[in-house]
């Protein structure tokens, strides 16, 4: 994005992007069926927005409308990602960048928690091992 | 004079084609909306009496002769032939199941004048030999005695005399610088003289100069009827000549659907030239002689009457309005029929029908939606302006046993009509 | 790498210290790339874990090397790198280090030792006109592709003139110009149609074949489904104007301001097919129609040739109005003539017409 | 291998251009042949004019008179219907209106998609209805020939191939596209040959009609 933006570009219209494209409400129709059905049975959905067809602006109104929830969280892994809740409990939104800062992926989540947050049992293997070998390093002498 | 081969039929159809029939035949998409315009239909529900179907012949000569793709198709031996057996066929269609009342004409969406396409294709029937033996007969006398009816001027002033006689009314004949020549149907001599009396009581009031024409007082043409230019033209001139050499400034056609057009409407385009004199309905003159007050009736009749509308007259003439003011003056109490004026039904027996005994019985089934107009005004008297309907009618009413007066409306306006004695004739 | 044939992709990603959780999340966004469902995650990580290194020869011949840029333009380290840190591009001219007998050589050695397993990616049309009218080192494009096809387990022919001939096909295709599927009927012919395809889509197909180890599903024209089986104007975010009826008329009236439909403007994302309206370019910044312009139907066989740019679809390739007005100029030259036939048919008529008398209207028998 | 592409560009090119030629020909040479046949100068004194009722009844045939389409409700609904929805989608979409603007050089607003397609069911639908009353109605089966047919179906299918296409239901695209537009070249071609002509012809015919009974003083 740094080299884009140094290029100067004036924005001829200011009203495309003001307006609605009407493609917002089908995908907050979805997300509301999608935490029906987590409330009613437990059932997660997830969907991936990159596939969506939006409009300048779009992207921009959807999380407008879901707003900012109690809980979000940074993770640091390949690049950085966030993962916030919305105003609306349940639904979470998830945004992957790259180590370059280039989003790869951006999604909507209906869902407990969403899995990524979850230690992963490999990682629990990692992080066994790491802190074993720092223990032993530390019984070497120094205090703590 | 040349003989009645199917070739001649053939060239008879290609010699009537013109851009209207082009165009009608261009147009036609078979919705078959003409059948229910039609009595010959809509009382038999037999759909051969479709009218546009009735212009097959007359469709294959234009594809054949007149289209560069049914020509193609001819060329490549896809066309399908008129043959003399075809015709034969189409007798029927094209006679005995057609008036010519031209309402088909009036529903078509696209706009085709069918009537004037079946006055067409009969010119191609009769030259090939295909007329209705009756109609042929007919016209034989009409050219050869006189009259189709085979009645000859004797006959008439027979009955002229019979007339001053009875009525004390003058009825001038042959009389050079006339206002007025009138003519007169053939029936009207033998069934209805009562016209010829009403026209002379009608006349004396208004101070009409009149006359009637010994050479040429038969108005009906059966050259219209049968298709045939050539004879109708024979009979149309007999008129003209008439009126020429009485020097009159008007000819007035009588109480006959069919006259009318023929010397109104067809003649000039008959004989080649426009005429030297007018041409008026009978009811066009009385309604004239209305409005200038000339004449005025009295004691109305309350009774409930209904008025016939003659095709020829109101459909294919545009005499609609006048009748009405003449019931007016002679009733209190008229009904019209549901579709009446130029929506009106036929008769049953216009165009040669009812000179055509092949005919009978189907214009008889006919003549039920007639009939049925009739009923359902609940009229007590029924009125019209055609000789011709009327007999059709009486004969009609006859058959299916209904009761019901029956009056020309020139006789009642006569019946009506304020006498005042000092007038001369 | 001691030997990069043997390590899975999972392995590779684990050597350079990437978490399980940065794993899936690389996952999550491979499935976004190759447009699979989120629900298809899970079935990505456990095949990328396990996914080997397969080796990629890339021929170019007639084009214009935009696929290779659309490809290698990214200014930031991207998930399209890590595929492709992945995989074993052992021949591309234009990125190669080595050149001449060297490169020809590096080629060989990989087909040799790759033989019925490894990846060909073609680039531009092969033209048949004329041997010479394209070569790699004095040998004819149709010969390097035919060599280089056979021990090869699929073909990915790269951007619309590897596809569809392209812009050397376009009339009157002077060179012969014809497709990588004119030639290659005994294998796997997968095409990533564009002028120049979205890189996301050119590694998506990559990453497919590296995950699942097959060919994606493909339509009509050999294409990826899921990439193209959508029409630009389905998933065109400007849809709804063209539902309504509101179109730019101009590229500077109200109708453009306000992002209405381009259609009129000769878009012809009716008839395309392909991934813009959701993958985007430049890093997803937009793609045409977002931009204003519409679409030039760049990943559709023969598009060069389908009429003004500027044209709507519907309007005709050629020039209807000087047709109508030729045909109309003919038509009332013929027309005139059929008139004089029909005149002289009914003058005829007339002239033969036999008078009609009472005694002469029944048939002699 | 680029089958549908090739065949959308051939529609759309060589096949189209030939097509429109065939119509303007084929038409002007109708036109030429009705006209020519002349008419006879009519003689008998007129009661009334003839181009003013010629004029009005151009119009007034558009509607059908009470008696009969109570007979026959369903050739005038049916024969409205898909008349309409034919002339909606024909000159009211937007991509058509673009066709005549190059091919006229003006142009005029079109409806809304939903609209327009709302008119080419209801079209489809009337063609189906005015079909089946051709194939049970005693009139119209003793009518109707080989052609009647044809001209049905020469209607039909660009009606039923522009659904398809708008609707994208076969696929790819270009081939349903290409087929629409090869429908109505098949329309065009045949066109000046059948019932068709009707379309222009009927302007002829209801003139015709108003004329000579306007003359006669009586309004058709």
């Amino acid at each position: 994005m740094t080299a884009l933006e140094k290029i100067p570009i004036l924005v001829e219209a200011p009203e495309a992007a003001a307006q609605s494209y009407l493609n917002t409400l089908p995908l907050l129709h979805e997300i509301l069926h999608a935490l029906r059905r987590l409330h009613r049975d437990g059932t997660s959905t997830a969907l991936d927005l990159l596939a969506m067809p939006f409009g300048p602006g779009d992207e921009a109104r959807l999380f407008e409308f879901l707003g900012n929830g109690e809980l979000s969280a940074e993770l640091d892994a390949m690049g950085q990602s966030s993962i916030r809740e919305s105003r609306f409990s349940g639904v979470w939104i998830i945004e992957h960048k790259s180590s370059g800062g280039r989003r790869v992926a951006l999604q909507i989540e209906v869902t407990r928690l969403p899995a990524i947050l979850q230690t992963q049992p490999e990682d629990i293997g990692a992080g066994l091992d790491a802190m074993q070998e720092a223990l032993e390093t530390l019984k070497a002498g120094e205090p703590v | 004079m040349s003989e009645a081969t199917l070739e001649r039929g053939l060239n008879a159809f290609r010699e009537q084609i013109d851009a209207p029939v082009a165009a009608f035949f261009s147009s036609c998409v078979s919705c078959g909306m003409c059948a229910e315009a039609c009595l010959f239909y809509t009382e038999t529900n037999d759909p051969k009496y479709t009218p546009i179907r009735k212009l097959e012949p007359l469709r294959r000569v234009w594809e054949q002769e007149y289209t560069i793709s049914g020509k193609i198709k001819k060329a490549l031996g896809f066309a399908r032939p008129v043959t003399d057996a075809m015709l034969v066929e189409w007798r029927e269609l094209l006679y005995d199941s057609c008036t010519m009342c031209a309402r088909c004409s009036m529903v078509c969406p696209v706009g085709n004048d069918i009537a004037y396409m079946v006055r067409k294709a009969r010119e191609g029937m009769a030259a090939s030999g295909n007329a209705p033996a009756d109609v042929i007969s007919a016209a034989g006398r009409a050219v050869k005695i006189g009259s189709p009816m085979g009645i000859k001027y004797k006959a008439l002033e027979a009955q002229i005399k019979h007339i001053e006689a009875d009525s004390g009314e003058k009825i001038p004949v042959d009389v050079e610088g006339a206002d007025y020549m009138a003519l007169l149907s053939s029936m009207e001599v033998i069934n209805f003289p009562e016209y010829i009396q009403s026209l002379a009581k009608i006349f004396k009031q208004a101070g009409v100069s009149w006359t009637l024409c010994s050479e040429a007082f038969e108005a009906t043409n059966t050259g219209i009827q049968i298709g045939s230019s050539d004879i109708a033209r024979q009979l149309v001139q007999r008129i003209v000549d008439g009126a020429e050499k009485l020097k009159v400034k008007y000819v007035i056609a009588p109480e006959c659907g069919h006259a009318y057009t023929s010397i109104r409407w067809d003649g000039p385009n008959l004989i080649g030239r426009p005429y030297n004199f007018r041409v008026l309905h009978i009811l066009e003159l009385l309604d004239e002689l209305r409005a200038s007050g000339k004449i005025r009736t009295e004691n109305l009749s309350d009774e409930r009457m209904t008025f016939h509308d003659p095709c020829s007259i109101a459909r294919k003439g545009g005499v609609i309005e006048s009748p009405r003011r003449l019931m007016d003056m002679v009733s209190t109490n008229f009904v019209e029929m549901k579709d009446h004026g130029k929506w009106n039904w036929c008769c049953g027996g216009g165009g040669g029908v009812s000179a055509n005994t092949d005919a009978e019985e189907l214009r008889l089934k006919a003549f039920r939606r007639k009939k049925e107009q009739i009923a359902e005004t609940g009229a007590e008297l029924l009125v019209t302006a055609c000789a011709n309907c009327r007999l059709v009618i009486e004969e009609g009413l006859e058959e299916y046993n209904v009761e019901m007066p029956m009056e020309g409306l020139t006789e009642l306006v006569a019946q009506h009509l304020v006498v005042d004695e000092n007038v001369e004739a | 790498m001691a030997d990069p044939r043997t390590k899975t992709l999972g392995e590779t990603l684990r050597r350079h210290g990437v978490s399980r959780r940065g794993f899936l999340k690389f996952c999550t966004a491979t499935a976004s790339m190759m447009a699979l469902p989120p629900s298809m995650v899970p079935a990505v990580a456990a095949a990328l874990d396990k996914a080997s290194r397969p080796s990629v020869i890339w021929l170019s011949f007639q084009e214009c090397t935009g696929c290779t840029e659309s490809l290698t333009r990214s200014h930031s380290p991207t998930l399209e790198s890590l595929i492709f840190d992945h995989i074993s591009l052992d021949y591309h001219h234009t990125l190669q280090v080595a050149s001449g007998h060297a490169a020809e050589k590096a080629r060989e050695e990989a087909m040799h030792a790759n033989h019925g397993n490894y990846l060909v990616v073609v680039d531009g049309s092969i033209p048949l006109g004329n041997p010479g009218y394209s070569t790699t080192a004095g040998v004819s494009n149709l010969q390097t592709l035919e060599e280089t096809v056979a021990g090869a387990a699929a073909v990915i022919a790269v951007g619309t003139c590897a596809a569809f001939g392209g812009l050397p096909k376009a009339y009157p295709n002077p060179t012969g110009a014809v497709a990588v599927r004119d030639i290659v009927h005994d294998k796997p012919v997968i095409n990533v149609s564009g002028c120049p395809p979205i890189p996301m889509v050119i590694t998506g197909v990559l990453a497919h074949y590296l995950t699942f180890g097959t060919l994606p599903q493909l339509d009509q024209y050999g294409r990826p489904m899921n990439f193209y089986g959508t029409s630009i104007h389905d998933r065109c975010y400007r849809r709804p104007f063209y539902d309504k009826g509101l179109f730019a008329d101009t590229f500077d009236d109200e109708g453009a301001r306000k992002g209405w439909c381009l259609y009129k403007l000769g878009c012809k994302g009716p008839m395309t097919y392909n991934a813009c309206a959701t993958a985007k370019w430049n890093e997803g910044t937009s793609w045409p129609v977002e931009s204003g312009h519409g679409c030039l139907g760049c990943s559709e066989p023969n598009f060069w040739d389908a009429g003004g740019f500027y044209n709507a679809l519907s309007i005709p390739v050629g020039e209807v109005s000087r047709s109508v007005s030729y045909a109309a100029a003919a038509g009332l030259a013929v027309g005139a003539a059929a008139a004089g036939l029909n005149s002289r048919a009914k003058a005829k008529a007339k002239k033969n017409h036999g008078t009609v008398t009472v005694d002469d209207l029944e048939k002699k028998s | 291998m680029n089958e549908s592409m090739d065949f959308l560009l051939w529609a759309r090119g060589t096949a189209f251009d030939v097509a429109v030629a065939i119509f303007v020909i084929g038409v002007i040479i109708r036109l030429f042949e009705i006209v020519s046949l002349g008419r006879a100068n009519n003689l008998a004194e007129p009661k009334g004019s003839e181009f003013g009722p010629g004029m009005k009844t151009i119009v007034t045939r558009t509607l059908p008179e009470a008696g009969v389409f109570k007979r026959q409700p369903l050739t005038v609904i049916g024969g409205y219907v898909f008349h309409f929805g034919l002339l909606i989608s024909l000159f009211l979409f937007i991509p058509h209106i673009e066709l005549f603007a190059a091919t006229f050089g003006f142009s005029w607003p079109g409806l809304p998609n939903p609209i327009v397609d709302a008119a080419a069911v209801l079209g489809i639908v009337g063609l189906l209805a005015v079909l089946w009353h051709r194939l049970t109605n005693p009139v119209m089966k003793i009518l109707t020939e080989k052609e009647d047919y044809l001209v049905w179906l020469l209607t039909f299918l660009p009606l039923l191939t522009g659904y398809l296409a708008y609707h994208r239901l076969v696929n790819p695209y270009p081939f349903i596209l290409g087929l629409h537009i090869l429908s109505v070249e098949l329309l065009l071609v045949l066109f000046p040959f059948t019932k068709l002509m009707h379309t222009f012809t009927l302007f002829l015919a209801r003139w015709y009609n108003g004329a000579m009974n306007g003359r006669r003083g009586v309004e058709s």
